[in-house]
């Protein structure tokens, strides 16, 4: 399956895009997918430990996995305000 | 990006915030408090002087966001209007980066539904802030990230 | 009556008040937080219906509990700038009372000085109100006073 | 020696004046300053235990001495904002 992935403020800077996207077997956790993430883009290591994942508008921990055609985007912590 | 029912109304906005119509919007006879909270941008960040701040959102989770954080105030006090802006773009000094406004029948009630909005805004909302520093660089507000900024330094309204 | 300082208004008017220019004066490139508080004529106190409200002053001893309210707030918390207008005489549903304004650095500072200022005011400062309600009966509401109306249901914002 | 007292709400309401003078032989306390004041109006009397005292913009106790020459104003508890 592919995802496709959203990149936000320093998340996109570091990339050096605002959108990618990952293919998978099968439907990846989103630590598999932070993973596939990090190995993409090795310059967000820096921010590993802090990236933010939301799926279909909400946040998703590490073990939830990520369904089919959503909407994905990974982000640092926020800061708006 | 906007959400908008009589008693509520969510924005993404890319100009300047009109707080009079903010005011206009939440108060109401059934209410006999209203607070309204701005953000607004600070020069001085500890001894870091700053020129501009230029706000990024996702849009479509923010208001989804937003839209969640005023539900949520709806449950917990007697709401009669609730309004929660947000600015994106380049805010020059002293602009308001957001704007929020509550009306409650007593004046408790919109003192804490006011606080609790921001507070979750700055938690939940995905929007993020980077600083343009007089001395030409520029630099993401991440709270905790490795930012070369201590997090007990970041610029926070 | 009133009293200026370039980072202290305070005034008893007897037109509208106009919030944006409250908004303005509080706003400054040295805080980051802004705080608004408005008082409005509420219809509803329990089961009853008002139509309009009269505010008489003191105008004087007004004015100077005001300004001493504003400086027991600006030694507690870090105050930019600080408005508090009242107004006085006949007030229709939903206008506004009482305005009060407060800056800070800092967001949680604001929201409390804007609670410490609207506390203090209802407490010190010498102003009435008189109910108009829909029955075309008068009434000035004196808290804990032998008014005929329960001081539980007194109206307050 | 002469008071001149301002009135306000529903205490000027009751006595049918904005303001009033009261003569004493020597400066009264609040206390007597109260009593004189509620003869002179015993209309007053409904309000009497919650009728506040300022001289010269400050609240002043029962036991206060009032002073020559002060802006005496008497009012019932203040309901503002």
């Amino acid at each position: 399956m592919s995802v496709s992935v959203l990149l936000f403020a320093r998340a996109s800077d570091l990339a050096g895009t605002s959108s990618t996207e990952l293919e998978f077997d099968e439907n990846p956790t989103v630590a598999e997918f932070k993973l596939a993430l990090t190995q993409q883009f090795p310059q967000l290591e820096v921010l590993s430990k802090q990236l933010l994942v939301a799926v279909n508008n909400n946040y998703v921990q590490d073990g939830d996995a990520i369904p089919d055609n959503a909407e994905v985007a990974c982000f640092p912590p926020v800061s708006g305000g | 990006m906007s959400f908008n029912e009589s008693d509520c109304w969510i924005e993404l906005v890319d100009q300047p915030i009109d707080v009079s119509v903010v005011q206009e919007f939440v108060t109401t006879r059934s209410a006999g408090a209203v607070v309204l909270f701005l953000g607004t941008v600070r020069e001085m960040t500890g001894e870091r002087q700053t020129v501009a701040l230029d706000y990024q959102a996702y849009p479509e989770m923010a208001v989804a966001k937003m839209q969640e954080i005023a539900s949520e105030a709806k449950e917990k006090w007697p709401i009669q209007k609730v309004a929660l802006i947000h600015r994106t773009g380049r805010l020059e000094l002293a602009e308001a980066s957001v704007v929020v406004g509550v009306s409650t029948p007593h004046r408790g009630d919109s003192f804490a539904a006011g606080q609790f909005l921001i507070d979750e805004l700055k938690v939940r909302v995905p929007v993020w802030k980077r600083e343009n520093w007089v001395d030409g660089t520029t630099e993401w507000v991440h709270p905790g990230a490795d930012s070369g900024l201590p997090a007990s330094e970041s610029p926070e309204s």
